[in-house]
């Protein structure tokens, strides 16, 4: 089975520092600030394969360097070292650090989406719900009004955004609605690979609950590869088969999230299960 | 006869020019002399000069006059007038450290290495209406101006820069050797960037944003440097002021056949060194961030904002659009042009707007009649509900 | 270039060149003649040049003027309009400017112009593949509306990344019905780039689309020179179900020259005379109205 | 009861033991070597007393829980075996769709989904259509005493024991070949409890293999073709199971 993204050896440090300083960081040091240069090791040999209709969950607590992985892959920031690849993209031949930024970015229009835990970072604010979906039907080259407006109200009916707000400003919305815009607008153009980071986190408990279960359903459906990105045991547990725990900017431990939740192996793993089911 | 006659236009400008060339040669005064700008409307003229981007006193004089006191408009004239020159040579950097101040104050210190000279400022004479007598005041400048030419050694204002080299040391050489100052000299720009021979866009360069601001209009400046006390852009804190000088800068090209550099002359120059004291959470809080400001003529107002700006500048990063409004929005002549095209005729666009309004109207009444919104959302089916996620069309 | 021989005194130099009334030495000339090149390369595309101050304001003009100076030789001949017109205050003082300071022919009838320099108006009559039309444009950034940022906007030109522009046209639509861009309507320009078609009307932009003569735009406080070379594509951006339209009004026409009228059979971009009676129109190109006066096209 | 030749599960040498790094690295052993074979439609029944390793090895099995060693290999549909302690996770996940599944007595998350949307959406996940899925849906929890006045409503406002039958009713609805039960039927009324117990002896007759913890001997009885009693996480017996429950000096304590 080609996985539908492939994460190797990825790395990111911030600030000065070259890969000499990672020695002296990571769980075993319980720290990302090389005692060196006082560079951040912010993520170091991440590696992990999503497959077609899989759901790999990411969990850590923050500053475990999750975020970090998922804006590497994305593109939203250089990763110091590693490759990512994806199998719509040269069958996965190619790593997509050695794409021009203009490609790269290219792939955020039907390959590879990216669900923010901020709204506003992933929809214009002051564009319509439509209007958003638009952008990437647009970039897409679709140039048919009415064949945008008739998939963009797809795509709301869909992710449960009422037609009737479809043309209003996405401003005017209230978070959970503002998410399931967002997704709307990630799944515009059938990407078989979707990052969701912290998707539901800052929403009311009962909001994230049901755009919890809306993007349950739509993974389910879509058949998309989709990574987790969260610090909620719960949206682990309810959206992804797979997981690995980070920690300090590594892989502690990666597993059946069944297994990490009932059979946690590494110390902090146990340490983070046990606190998180009280 | 044609309904507007193609000579009209022409007419109108020309009896417009006559007109004002007339009244400014009819005015009921006596005619104004170049010196009469430069000696006793200093700030004036070199306000013209900094902004014009051209030393030339006598030149700008001239310009304000024709100006009848339009600082921009002379400035313009002063630009117009270069860009009709050609360009011979170009000159070797100045090095500040060769300004023969007039006047120097360093206000973070009590003392400093050389002296705190007052020189020649506004700063401390009383804001007062001076009310006195013409008459009087007339005769006392004619014998001031007199006994000046009898004893030039006793001239106030020659002996106000009585300085002379080794000039002294800048406060910012201090804070450096105590190691109290980030290093903001870089060697990525060498040749400082001629912004008359390159259109600027962000990201050219420090060089090129100290120039732009160097040219920029004196208002503009300081009020980009007010809303960054003040306003939404917030990317001041603490300045102090470590060097504030005036002075006389020697300027020089190299020559053509030996290459040795000769002395073409002098220019009057405002040199700023501003200390800010760093409070970000990213910013090394045991160092002052120094910016720097430099520009023709006596105008320590436009120096100082533009040191602070330099670094407001690095301090934003790039990340709040600051550096696109220095380099974009300062210049007189483009803000004022622009401002001013508004009375050419508009009357295509103008047409132009109105049917579109037209055109939105006779769609909303179509739409009424239909008791609809413009572009309802189409009706999607359930049938099409299941079907529509997986079967998205992709045209290239 | 005598310019660059060191034996000759520069100061010789400068006082030799007072003699001349042109307001570009040629070197800046060169570099304009250069971005023009660049621009023509590279269709619809913004090139930076060094724009010089001109003794007119900047957005009064200063980009065309400095294109026309640099192209303009001995031989030709210069039309200048304004809204259409080349009686217009801003029209006559570019005319008089150039005719004085190059010694240059004027017309007023484009079939005679070799450089048409214009604000705001293509004329009726097309152009030659022997005639540039000059256009001033105030602001040359077709992507303004949506991006303010320079960086960004120069990133998304690099990328042909229009789908901001598409999604504004897309909102134009769903909340005012029609697409309300009135004047300067962004094109794709050799399938390329987006350009902004300064503020001519969308009348117009059908005479740049594949036209035999060569547009340049200059935008002078903003120093930027971009062109579309004779034959080449510009297409209005617009959704392929929702027409382009171009300003028409129901019932105007010329009450000079008739055009607009049924039975007239040409139409042309009428401009409104507000009056008394509902208000008047006429033909915004003069010339061309005038031409079918004197020709006897009109019957009075 | 008809001869079952092939394996189609084989525990060998398992052993599963927990770390607890917050008691200083304590270890517990949970299971020290289990050597099981269930063939296929076979029905196995485990017992054994509390802590003997009974739902410790269905999770293991299930690779819920980690194996320290040991193997465990699935006979797959297609033939092929594979054993699942050392598979990619990735692989394992794709088995668990079809090849191998759970059903605990607890009903899992999908707190806001209707009961028959629960149930189909199980059977879709095992590559039913929408409309097979309803319909495998409707049935199943018809036979599970599921009334249709129940199908629209979210499982959290459910009885435990209406619960615990559309967990049943999930977890084999398209059953796969191999089905874990541990304690299924635990907190039914005696009414419910037979159509459960009947559905459940149905499975082995459509093929599927299944290794099962029950809270009672009567179920075991009228249900395992074998039962294996574990003790000290090792296999002490197995057997018929009237053979080896007569053994035990107290079935019900040795069960509980």
């Amino acid at each position: 089975m080609t996985p539908a993204l492939r994460v190797d050896g990825l790395g990111k440090i911030y600030g000065p520092g070259t890969t000499a300083d990672v020695a002296g960081t990571g769980p075993g040091f319980n720290r990302v600030v090389s005692p060196t240069s006082g560079g951040i090791v912010a993520a170091w040999d991440v590696s992990f394969e999503v497959g077609p209709g899989e759901a790999l969950g990411v969990i850590g607590e923050s500053g475990s360097g999750k975020s970090t992985v998922m804006r590497c892959i994305c593109g939203d920031e250089e990763p110091t070292t590693g490759s990512i690849r994806l199998a719509s993209v040269d069958g996965g031949g190619t790593d997509l650090r050695t794409l021009s930024p203009a490609r790269r970015r290219a792939l955020r229009v039907d390959r590879l989406a990216v669900v923010y835990q901020d709204p506003a970072e992933g929809l214009d604010l002051r564009l319509s719900a439509g209007g958003n979906v638009a952008e990437r039907l647009t970039a897409a080259g679709w140039r048919n009004f009415g064949r945008i407006r008739e998939r963009a109200s797809e795509l709301m009916l869909r992710t449960d955004v009422p037609l009737d707000r479809m043309d209003d400003p996405v401003r005017e919305f209230s978070g959970g609605m503002r998410q399931r815009v967002q997704l709307a607008k990630a799944l515009a153009n059938n990407p078989p690979v979707v990052l969701l980071d912290e998707p539901t986190t800052g929403l009311d408990a009962s909001v994230a609950a049901s755009v919890l279960d809306l993007i349950r359903d739509l993974l389910e459906e879509l058949g998309v590869a989709a990574v987790v990105v969260s610090h909620d045991f719960a949206v682990i547990e309810m959206l992804t088969q797979r997981v690995v725990v980070m920690h300090h900017g590594r892989i502690v431990e990666a597993g059946l999230t069944d297994q990490l939740l009932e059979d946690p192996q590494h110390p902090y793993s146990q340490r983070l299960v046990g606190a998180a089911r009280g | 006869m044609g309904y507007v006659a193609a000579r009209g236009g022409t007419e109108a400008i020309a009896a417009a020019e006559e007109l004002v060339r007339r009244s400014r040669l009819n005015a009921d005064a006596s005619w104004l002399e170049l010196d009469q700008l430069t000696e006793r409307l200093r700030y004036l003229n070199d306000r013209v000069m900094g902004e014009g981007g051209l030393w030339a006193p006598q030149l700008a004089a001239r310009a304000i006059r024709q100006a009848e006191g339009d600082v921009i408009e002379a400035a313009h004239l002063l630009r117009a007038h270069r860009s009709t020159l050609p360009r011979l040579c170009e000159l070797i950097p100045a090095d500040a450290d060769e300004l023969r101040p007039l006047r120097r104050i360093v206000p973070a210190f009590r003392e400093v290495p050389g002296p705190q000279l007052l020189g020649r400022t506004l700063d401390y004479t009383g804001r007062l209406l001076d009310l006195g007598d013409e008459d009087q005041a007339r005769a006392a400048a004619a014998a001031a101006t007199a006994a000046a030419a009898r004893h030039p050694e006793d001239d106030p204002a020659e002996n106000a820069g009585a300085t002379e080299p080794p000039f002294p040391e800048r406060l910012l050489d201090v804070l450096r050797r105590t190691d109290l100052a980030v290093d903001r000299r870089r060697d990525d720009d060498p040749e400082p960037t001629d912004i008359s021979q390159v259109a600027v866009r962000p990201g050219i360069g420090r060089s090129a944003v100290l120039s732009v601001m160097a040219r920029a209009e004196t208002g503009a400046l300081v009020n980009l440097w007010y809303r960054n006390i003040l306003g939404p852009d917030n990317h001041l804190h603490e300045v102090t002021l470590g060097e504030v000088r005036h002075g006389e800068l020697p300027i020089r090209v190299r020559h053509p056949r030996t290459g040795n550099p000769v002395l073409l002359g002098h220019l009057r120059a405002t040199e700023v060194e501003a200390i800010e004291d760093l409070d970000g959470a990213d910013e090394d809080r045991t160092r002052f961030d120094v910016g720097y400001g430099l520009v023709a003529g006596h105008n320590e107002r436009k120096a100082i904002a533009m040191a602070n700006l330099d670094i407001a500048l690095h301090r934003d990063h790039s990340d709040s659009g600051l550096e696109q409004s220095v380099l974009m929005t300062t210049d007189g002549l483009d803000a004022s042009g622009f401002l001013e095209h508004l009375k050419l005729p508009h009357y295509v666009t103008f047409r132009s707007m109105i049917e579109r309004k037209q055109a939105m109207r006779t769609d909303r009444a179509r739409n009424e009649r239909k008791g609809r919104r413009h572009h309802p959302a189409p009706v999607v089916t359930p049938a099409a509900e299941q079907a529509a996620v997986p079967a998205g069309e992709v045209t290239p | 270039m005598t310019l660059l021989d060191p034996t000759i005194s520069p100061v010789a130099l400068l006082a030799a060149d007072t003699s001349s009334r042109e307001l570009l030495d040629e070197f800046s000339k060169r570099e304009i003649r250069r971005a023009v090149l660049t621009a023509v390369a590279v269709p619809g595309y913004q090139v930076p040049f060094a724009s010089r101050e001109m003794p007119v304001a900047r957005g009064w003009g200063s980009g065309g003027l400095q294109i026309t100076l640099a192209l303009v030789g001995p031989e030709d001949t210069v039309k200048v309009i304004d809204q259409g017109e080349d009686a217009g205050v801003n029209a006559a003082n570019l005319r008089r400017l150039i005719a004085d300071t190059t010694g240059v022919d004027t017309t007023t009838v484009a079939g005679e112009a070799t450089i048409v320099q214009t604000r705001h108006r293509v004329p009726e009559d097309a152009l030659g593949d022997d005639q540039i039309l000059v256009l001033q444009v105030p602001v040359p950034e077709p992507l303004r509306g949506v991006e303010r940022d320079m960086t960004e906007l120069r990133r998304m030109h690099a990328e042909g990344d229009y789908a901001r522009m598409w999604v504004s046209l897309y909102e134009d639509l769903v909340r005012n019905g029609v697409i309300t861009q009135t004047t300067g309507y962004p094109c794709l320009v050799g399938g390329r780039y987006v350009m902004a078609t300064t503020p001519i009307p969308r009348w117009d932009i059908p005479k740049l689309h594949r036209s035999a003569h060569l547009s340049l735009f200059g935008a002078g406080r903003e120093k930027r020179i971009y062109a579309v070379p004779p034959h080449t594509d510009v297409e209005p951006l617009t959704f392929d179900d929702v027409p382009f339209e171009v300003e028409r009004t129901e019932g105007a026409s010329c009450h000079r020259c008739g055009a607009g009228s049924p039975d007239s059979g040409v139409e042309s971009f009428l401009v409104e005379l507000p009056g008394t009676e509902g208000g008047r129109w006429v033909c915004s190109d003069t010339d061309w109205c005038n031409r079918r006066l004197s020709s006897g096209m009109v019957a009075r | 009861m008809a001869e079952h030749r092939t394996v189609k599960l084989e525990v060998q040498g398992l052993h599963k033991s927990f770390v607890l790094h917050a008691v200083d690295g304590r270890r517990i052993n949970a299971l020290n070597g289990i050597d099981l074979a269930i063939h296929t439609g076979e029905h196995v029944a485990l017992v054994g007393s509390s802590g003997a390793g009974k739902s410790t090895l269905l999770k293991s099995v299930y690779r819920t829980y980690l194996p320290d060693s040991g193997t465990v290999t699935l006979r797959l549909a297609a033939g092929a075996a594979v054993e699942l302690t050392g598979l990619e996770d990735r692989e394992l996940v794709a088995l668990r769709v079809r090849e191998i599944g759970y059903v605990s007595q607890f009903l899992r998350s999908e707190p806001r989904r209707s009961v028959r949307d629960t149930v189909a959406r199980a059977g879709r996940r095992r590559g039913l259509d929408h409309d097979a899925s309803l319909d495998a849906a409707a049935e199943i929890l018809r036979r599970l005493g599921i009334g249709e006045n129940l199908w629209r409503s979210y499982p959290s406002l459910l009885s435990g024991g209406e619960k615990q039958r559309v967990n049943l009713a999930s977890g084999i609805i398209c059953p796969p070949g191999l089905l874990l039960l541990d304690e299924p039927v635990s907190a039914l009324d005696p009414a419910n409890r037979e159509s459960v117990l009947a559905l459940i002896a149905e499975l082995t007759s459509w093929g599927t293999t299944v290794l099962a913890v029950f809270h009672d001997l009567d179920a075991i009885e009228r249900l395992a073709d074998r039962v294996v009693l574990l003790s000290g996480g090792t296999v002490a017996e197995s057997g018929h199971p009237t053979d080896v429950l007569r053994t035990l000096t107290n079935p019900l304590g040795a069960i509980a």
